[in-house]
């Protein structure tokens, strides 16, 4: 699996040593369930399942700021889609469009929407 | 071309590439015979006037090897070399002779394998492109 | 005893060595006056076989010009060789192979397509090349080999002296004819000019910089060049340093880079692999380690024919004396 | 002055304020923002993996249009569109394959060959207009308000698309500065606004609106400034529902630089759309 | 000499015998043009084997010796000690590699067997046109120059003055001290850094054997191993060091301020000045740069209360030039600047600071005496946060390498911190610790264990500052949990650099640097402290981040080294160099070009350019030969003729 991400993402994964700077900028990380530098972490030691099955994946919000930050040059954000990639490309959605409040579809803009659709539904 | 055995000039310098041929020697590598080594203190001492004879004398290919850019044991006679080799090659293709027949490699003093692989690689490619066979060809142009 | 007797024969070149004797002006007078001149086509009448009825060594020297490329030629010069008692290869093509060595980056065949058909000016609708015998009208014509390879003089027979240059300059000329008529001879083989490159005599020498870096390759059309200053200085190739001195630094003092017409020295064994070592030295490399191989490859590059710049006079007399098929 | 300029969805909808106060402020300054024909959504986001080309597609057929329409450059105004256009150019350019297949998937255009140049409004009012010029324009005094400038992620990173330093951007201060108006110095100004995480996880941009929005306030601001529709969005809109859950939560007003560039060169308010702005600024639009 | 070359070929026990037939090798070359002699012996190392090969010497009158065994990197030198002793020249003596190059690596033994005899034969081509070679003598002038005064520049001065030779030192600041003198107290003994420099400093001053010269710089070096000709710019210093007493009367009435470097800007000092109370010497200078008369033409109040009428402001730059037999390098290191982390306030906060400025606020001789408070508004920081790898081991944006010290000191400040405010509370954020020197990792349990310093594995990410406190950003990865820590002053743990002057100076000794910039040594483990150019040597943090032990440790070993060299009586160098032929250089100069020692130079002779080779900096790479485009050059026992015969020697 972490052969995938790496081909996806283009991100040398063993390079991480875990410094956890990825981590300590992330906006989202408090509502991540495994931190991010973790996700690199787990596909390291051979736990992908972990990775598969985290929130984490579905809430980074795609910021760069582990990215410009990393001592190592790893771009976490691309790591991140291709994770939720794998998971999309089976089909499997994080989000239900069809149970998005009609409160929210007027409210939001269009690209919150776009985007949303983009990164959470295949 | 079946059962064709190219021979093979090494120049390699002292004290990387030769050490590395050495290593693969103390670490009991195994390489076919098909090439012998030339010591020369810095890949920058080989003169490309050696390799023309080489070929000449019937060599099918030529390997100079020496330290990695940067490595230099003598600072940067490698990158003269590396200009010298790369000049060589076009003039070697004008002259109808294969450029890849002239084979430049940075071989660190540790690297015994890439030492054997180089040579294995370089054996295959020659088997490949067949004899050289200047000898035989010198007076060839069917002079006469 | 009678006075010396010489001949000059005249293989594949252009002439000028030729030329380049009656260049020796009223000195040529000199010259005739001490000797007996038994063969010279281009200038007496004398026919082959005027040589073919002399005795073995009755000439006491030939001059033979240009490079070997006929069977005619090969002929004449075993001829002259059997003939004489000293062979003095004349000029740079007989030494070397010269400007006519060139052919030998290509085969007979792909000379005779271009120069009996492809050449734009040529109407050849038949395409009619050169045939060594041709039958016409029940007679046989027969013309000599067109060879496929130029050979220097002493590829074909034994040569005892070398002089040098495309043309030899005058003052070697007299300089090697007053040696073999005061018969202080040096050693066979030898070419008979200093064994200095041309970088000794050459007045620009002194304007060189402690390094010498070609950061970029300019062509002589393609600058402004400055008149004094060395031309590997200003990224010009210049073969000074890798030809012999003697010629009068004839190229340098129009201005243009010496192309090696002289010949390497004497501890050289390939002129063109000498141009090449000692050129990609100096390419680039101020800075080298910044350079990316990229970068040296672009700046190789700008050499155009590298192989026809190197070898311009001397390929025949190479290593590897022509281009493999 | 003529620019291409690519407005991208939000823009034709809630922010039309973005869109209008642009407009003027531009006209004024002597440039015309000509809106692209025939363009197509961007994707909002840049794909990111290495095998997605499809989504390339679409922002590079915006860039074949400005092609077409005899341009060389455009201009957006939405970083995130700008984020999308700039990306997808730099891979376009960078990977010769790839831009043979692009090429190859959009056989009714004509070939692109990745020369159209991607802007963001802020870079041609620094380069093109020059902030001098700007500054001899403001007509308004605002040297009584303090601004919390905002670039959000997507104009500063990744570094290859970068309008100006991730982590010590000035471009935006630069701007405030020549319009005479006096700035904090705002920690938050490049951290993330949660983005499209406003649709299935709003506690998240609950959060961050509650920090980036009191840092502001704690550190003095009067108005913070924005350059994308959604930072827009989720620090403005999204102040209601964070009052919801802090009732102790000050509301800031949040505004476009374009709209605060309105104000200071004198273009009359109600021509800035504050209309569409949820928390109105008072101090600017009182003047 | 017409050649009479014998051959020895070694079974090397099974080594060699099992692949290569050594019977038919000695068969073979028996034959062969040239050798008059050719046997076979089991071992010809050991004793017997080498009393073989000088017995057959003396018998069959061999000028010329060929032991064709294992690589010559082992025993060519043994082999060439062996002919020696019975009068052949050692260089008439090489070796052909039938073991690593040939019976190792291959398992044909007819293949093997046949490459065997063209190796062999090669060499033997070879020792046919050696020559007889003695080594090259170079005299020495023994008398070493050392840069850059630090503990490393001051205790490798030292070690040479007190063997009793002349050392001249040259530091580019008014004191000599370095970083040492800036530090507080040290790890892991947490011993005072003035108490026991201070000491050395003076000796240094006072050394009959050491000529001190400060405020100085090299200028230029010419010359070669064992003969430098070096030029030494003595900077303008603008007060007559031969009159000034050291009163300070000048500094006190100098109107002046500007932020002390030595301080690390955390005072100021005059623009007359001495940088530190214990300076050596002890005499002010005037910085040209901020000094009011220098730049408006008025004041001259230090001439006027300068008693001893030490003020000179019409001095000007002067040159020396000394002879020397070696040279050290000590130029130490810089802090990389913070300017350049801006997810840290990229030096906008002025509680952020580097390791340096919180030494100088531990240090009882400080601007605080010693006392820890924050810059911005000197109170007392009740929670200082510690910084590691700042800079460091980020490949990507800054430096990739350890900066070896950091861990430590940031240890010992946390420590130190401790010991200044009990109630103050030390966070050390760390990615790992590296404790690695003796007593370290015990220095570092004793800051957790007895006073409970909190370690947190995470990187921080950002810092800003929020109401007069920091706020950083980071994760504690152990617990994986973020956290947003406030403190009131935060030391950075800022990469080691080199010194900025290091690059020209490493142009102008023709040295080497690694890419980071720090002095490259001629080999990682076992010549540490030489370069590659020959009498040149290092130590410090110049060659690479170190701490206080390790630094006086290479500076003695570089002591030692020149020591060892001037303990000869002449320098002996391998004579396989360059030569030239005067006749038939034409002075083009692309030897000059390619000599990467500056051995080549043109000289001109009668009117005309010849090179030479200066033979105790040529190290024989032969690179000149293969360039000179006019055959004029050769190298010694590896002439062209001789490689062209071995590549014949080699496709027969
Ligand atoms: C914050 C901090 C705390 C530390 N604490 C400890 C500790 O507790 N224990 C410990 O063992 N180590 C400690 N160290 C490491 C210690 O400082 C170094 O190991 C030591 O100072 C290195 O000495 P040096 O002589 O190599 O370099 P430096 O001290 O840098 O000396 C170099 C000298 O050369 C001079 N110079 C530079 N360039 C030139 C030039 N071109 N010409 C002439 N002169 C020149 C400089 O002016 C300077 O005087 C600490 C380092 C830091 C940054
Ligand atoms: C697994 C391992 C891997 C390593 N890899 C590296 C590496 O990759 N790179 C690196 O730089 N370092 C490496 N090292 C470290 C390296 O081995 C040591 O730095 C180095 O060998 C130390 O050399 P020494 O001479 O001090 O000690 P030793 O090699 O231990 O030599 C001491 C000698 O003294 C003899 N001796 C002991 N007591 C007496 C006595 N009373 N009387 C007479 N003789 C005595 C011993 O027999 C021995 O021959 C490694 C170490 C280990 C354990
Ligand atoms: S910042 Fe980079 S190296 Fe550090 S933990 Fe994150 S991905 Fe790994
Ligand atoms: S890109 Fe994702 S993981 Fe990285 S900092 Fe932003 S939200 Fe966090
Ligand atoms: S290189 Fe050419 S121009 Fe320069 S000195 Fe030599 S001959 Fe003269
Ligand atoms: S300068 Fe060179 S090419 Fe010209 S005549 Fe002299 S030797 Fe020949
Ligand atoms: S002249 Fe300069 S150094 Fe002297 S007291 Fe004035 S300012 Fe200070
Ligand atoms: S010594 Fe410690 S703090 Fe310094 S760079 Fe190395 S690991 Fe980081
Ligand atoms: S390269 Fe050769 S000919 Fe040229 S100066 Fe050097 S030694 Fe003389
Ligand atoms: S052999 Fe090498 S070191 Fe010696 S002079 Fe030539 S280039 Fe310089």
């Amino acid at each position: 699996m972490i052969n995938k991400v790496i081909e996806l993402s283009e991100q040398n994964l063993y390079a991480c040593y875990q410094c956890g700077k990825c981590s300590a900028g992330c906006p989202s990380v408090k509502l991540m369930d495994i931190m991010p530098n973790q996700v690199i972490r787990y596909l390291q030691i051979g736990k992908p399942d972990k990775v598969l099955q985290c929130k984490t994946i579905w809430i980074c919000a795609s910021c760069y700021t582990c990215s410009v930050r990393c001592p190592r040059g790893i771009d976490l954000t691309r790591v991140m889609e291709a994770i939720r990639l794998i998971q999309l490309r089976k089909n499997i959605d994080y989000i239900k469009v069809r149970e998005i409040s009609e409160d929210v579809l007027v409210s939001v803009p269009q690209i919150a929407l776009v985007a949303e659709f983009r990164k959470h539904t295949a | 071309m079946e059962g064709f055995e190219p021979k093979i000039v090494a120049f390699c310098c002292k004290w990387c590439s030769y050490a590395a041929a050495d290593l693969a020697g103390t670490s009991r590598l195994k390489i076919k015979p098909n090439f012998v080594v030339i010591r020369t203190m810095c890949s920058s001492r080989v003169d490309p006037e050696f390799i023309l004879q080489a070929f000449l004398n019937g060599a099918d290919g030529v390997l100079v090897a020496g330290c990695h850019p940067g490595d230099c044991h003598y600072v940067n006679g490698n990158y003269k070399t590396l200009r010298r080799v790369m000049l060589l090659k076009k003039v070697l293709e004008q002259l109808g002779i294969d450029p890849r027949r002239l084979r430049l490699e940075w071989i660190a003093a540790s690297e015994s394998r890439k030492f054997v692989v180089t040579i294995r690689k370089f054996v295959d490619e020659l088997k490949q492109l067949g004899p050289l066979r200047l000898e035989a060809g010198d007076d060839n142009g069917s002079n006469g | 005893m009678g006075k010396p007797k010489f001949a000059f024969y005249w293989c594949a070149s252009c002439g000028g060595c030729e030329e380049t004797v009656l260049d020796l002006n009223e000195k040529i007078l000199e010259v005739v006056d001490k000797v007996d001149i038994v063969f010279w086509p281009v200038a007496l009448d004398f026919k082959r076989k005027d040589i073919e009825v002399m005795k073995e060594g009755e000439i006491d020297v030939a001059f033979i010009n240009g490079a070997i490329r006929t069977s005619e030629q090969e002929e004449m010069a075993k001829l002259l060789r059997e003939k004489a008692k000293l062979v003095v290869a004349f000029g740079a093509c007989a030494q070397l192979g010269g400007i006519p060595g060139l052919a030998n980056f290509w085969v007979r065949s792909d000379i005779f397509d271009r120069i009996y058909k492809k050449v734009p000016t040529v109407a050849n609708p038949e395409g009619v090349v050169p045939q060594q015998v041709v039958e016409m009208d029940g007679y046989k014509l027969t013309l000599p080999e067109f060879y496929d390879t130029v050979k220097t003089l002493d590829q074909t027979i034994p040569v005892d002296y070398y002089l040098p240059g495309c043309p030899p300059p005058p003052d070697l000329i007299m300089n090697a004819i007053e040696t073999i008529l005061k018969g202080e001879l040096p050693e066979k083989g030898t070419v008979l000019a200093p064994d200095k490159a041309l970088c000794d005599t050459c007045p620009r020498n002194e304007t060189k910089p402690e390094k010498l870096s070609i950061k970029d390759i300019k062509r002589p059309h393609e600058v402004i060049i400055d008149p004094e200053k060395c031309f590997l200085a200003q990224g010009i190739i210049c073969l000074g340093p890798v030809t012999r001195s003697g010629c009068g630094e004839r190229c340098i003092n129009a201005n243009m880079p010496c192309r090696g017409c002289m010949g390497p020295t004497s501890e050289v064994r390939d002129q063109g692999a000498k141009a090449v070592s000692f050129i990609a030295s100096i390419l680039g490399v101020e800075d080298e380690e910044k350079l990316s191989e990229e970068e040296v490859q672009k700046l190789i590059d700008k050499i155009v024919d590298p192989a026809g710049t190197f070898y311009r006079f001397s390929l025949p007399a190479s290593l590897l004396r022509r281009r493999r098929k | 002055m003529k620019i291409f300029y690519y407005p991208g969805c939000t823009l034709k909808t809630q922010a039309r304020n973005f869109e209008c106060s642009a407009m003027e402020v531009m006209k004024l300054l002597g440039y015309e923002l000509v809106e692209l024909n025939r363009w197509n959504c961007c994707g909002t986001v840049y794909s990111l993996a290495s095998d997605d080309l499809i989504h390339k597609v679409a922002p590079i057929r915006n860039l074949v249009r400005v092609k077409e329409q005899g341009g060389d450059k455009v201009v957006t105004l939405c970083a995130m569109c700008y984020n999308t256009l700039k990306q997808a150019n730099v891979f376009f350019n960078s990977d010769q394959e790839a831009r043979d297949k692009i090429n190859s998937f959009m056989d009714t255009e004509i070939d692109y060959e990745g020369d159209v140049e991607v802007l963001h409004l802020l870079t041609v009012l620094r380069d093109e207009v020059g902030f001098d010029n700007i500054s001899k324009k403001v007509v308004r005094k605002l040297n009584h308000i303090k601004v919390a400038p905002y670039y959000g992620c997507l104009l500063l990173r990744p570094s290859t698309v970068a309008i100006d330093d991730a982590e010590n951007p000035s471009i935006m201060e630069e701007l405030l500065h020549a319009l005479g108006v006096e700035t904090i110095d705002f920690p938050y100004r490049n951290e993330c606004c949660g983005t499209y995480n406003t649709v299935s996880a709003v506690d998240l941009v609950i959060d961050r609106t509650y920090r980036i929005v009191g840092l502001a306030r704690n550190l003095g601001a009067d108005v913070i400034v924005t350059s994308c529709p959604l930072c827009q969005f989720n620090l403005e809109v999204r102040q209601k529902d964070v009052k919801e859950r802090f009732p102790e939560f000050e509301q800031l007003p949040v505004i476009y630089f374009t709209q605060l560039m309105g104000v200071a060169l004198g273009v009359p308010t109600e021509r800035l759309g504050f209309e569409l702005n949820h928390i109105k600024p008072k101090v600017l639009m009182e003047l | 000499m017409e050649p009479r070359i014998g051959v020895f070929v070694c079974h090397c026990g099974i080594n060699i015998a099992s692949t290569v037939d050594v019977k038919r090798v000695v068969e073979a070359i028996k034959g062969y043009p040239g050798v008059v002699h050719a046997e076979d012996y089991v071992y010809m190392c050991s004793d017997p084997g080498q009393e073989l090969i000088r017995s057959r010497i003396k018998e069959k009158k061999l000028n010329g010796v060929v032991v064709a065994a294992c690589s010559p990197t082992l025993h060519e030198a043994t082999f060439r000690n062996t002919v020696s002793q019975v009068g052949l020249n050692p260089y008439r003596c090489e070796i052909a590699n039938i073991r690593e190059h040939c019976s190792w690596i291959h398992t044909d033994r007819d293949k093997a067997t046949e490459k065997a005899i063209k190796i062999v034969k090669s060499i033997v081509e070879k020792v046919k046109l050696n020559d007889e070679l003695l080594p090259i003598s170079i005299p020495i002038t023994k008398r070493a120059l050392v840069i850059g005064g630090g503990i490393a520049g001051i205790q490798a001065a030292l070690d040479i003055a007190n063997a009793g030779y002349e050392v001249i030192l040259v530091e580019k600041n008014p004191s000599i001290g370095g970083h040492m003198a800036q530090l507080s107290e040290t790890f892991p003994t947490l011993d005072c850094a003035q108490c026991i420099l201070t000491p050395k400093m003076v000796e240094v001053g006072q050394h009959p054997n050491i000529k001190l010269y400060n405020y100085a710089e090299v200028e230029d070096l010419s010359g070669y191993v064992g003969n430098f000709k070096v030029k030494i710019r003595l900077k303008a210093s603008y007060v007559d060091w031969s009159k000034c007493v050291g009163c300070g009367v000048c500094m006190e009435k100098c109107p002046t301020k500007v932020p002390s470097e030595f301080e690390m800007g955390l005072t100021t000092r005059k623009a007359i000045y001495v940088p530190f109370p214990q300076a050596v010497p002890n005499k002010p200078v005037i910085d040209r740069e901020n000094c009011l008369y220098f730049k408006t033409g008025k004041c001259r109040i230090c001439e006027k209360v300068c008693t001893f009428g030490a003020i000179k402001f019409d001095e000007q730059d002067e040159f020396v030039e000394e002879e020397v037999g070696a040279i050290i390098v000590a130029t130490g290191y810089e802090l990389y600047p913070i300017e350049k982390i801006g997810e840290y306030g990229g030096g906008k906060y002025k509680d952020v600071i580097n390791g340096l400025q919180f030494e100088r606020l531990l240090s009882a001789s400080g601007p605080t005496g010693g006392g820890v408070q924050r810059p911005s508004d000197r109170k007392v920081p009740k929670r200082v946060a510690f910084v590691s790898c700042v800079g460091s081991r980020d490949p990507e944006l800054h430096k990739p390498y350890c900066s070896k010290v950091c861990c430590m000191y940031l240890t010992k400040h946390a420590m130190l911190y401790k010991h200044r405010v009990p109630d103050g509370e030390p966070i050390v954020f760390y990615i790992d610790i590296r404790s690695d020197g003796k007593g370290y990792e015990e220095f570092v349990q004793r800051a957790q264990e007895e006073e409970h310093v909190t370690y947190i594995r995470g990187k921080v990410s950002k810092i800003y500052e929020d109401n007069g406190e920091l706020v950083l950003l980071a994760v504690d990865t152990l617990t994986g949990e973020p956290l947003e820590v406030r403190v009131d002053m935060v030391v950075l743990g800022m990469a080691i650099v080199p010194s900025p002057a290091v690059y020209e100076l490493a142009k102008k000794l023709k040295i080497q640097i690694d890419a980071n910039g720090f002095l490259t040594e001629a080999h990682p483990k076992l010549r540490p402290v030489e370069t590659l150019t020959p009498g040149i040597f290092l130590a410090g943090c110049a060659h690479a981040p170190k701490d206080i032990p390790d630094t006086v440790a290479q500076a003695s070993a570089a002591a030692s080294k020149v020591l060892e060299m001037f303990s000869q009586k002449e320098l002996q160098h391998d004579p396989m160099v360059a030569t030239v032929d005067e006749d038939r250089c034409s002075g083009c100069g692309v030897c000059v070009t390619l000599c990467p020692y500056g051995a080549r130079e043109i000289e001109v002779k009668d009117g005309k350019r010849v090179a030479k080779v200066n033979e105790a900096k040529c190290e024989g790479c032969g690179s000149c030969i293969a360039g000179c485009p006019a055959g004029a050059c050769q190298q010694r026992n590896l002439k062209d003729e001789q490689l062209v015969n071995m590549v014949k020697a080699v496709l027969e």
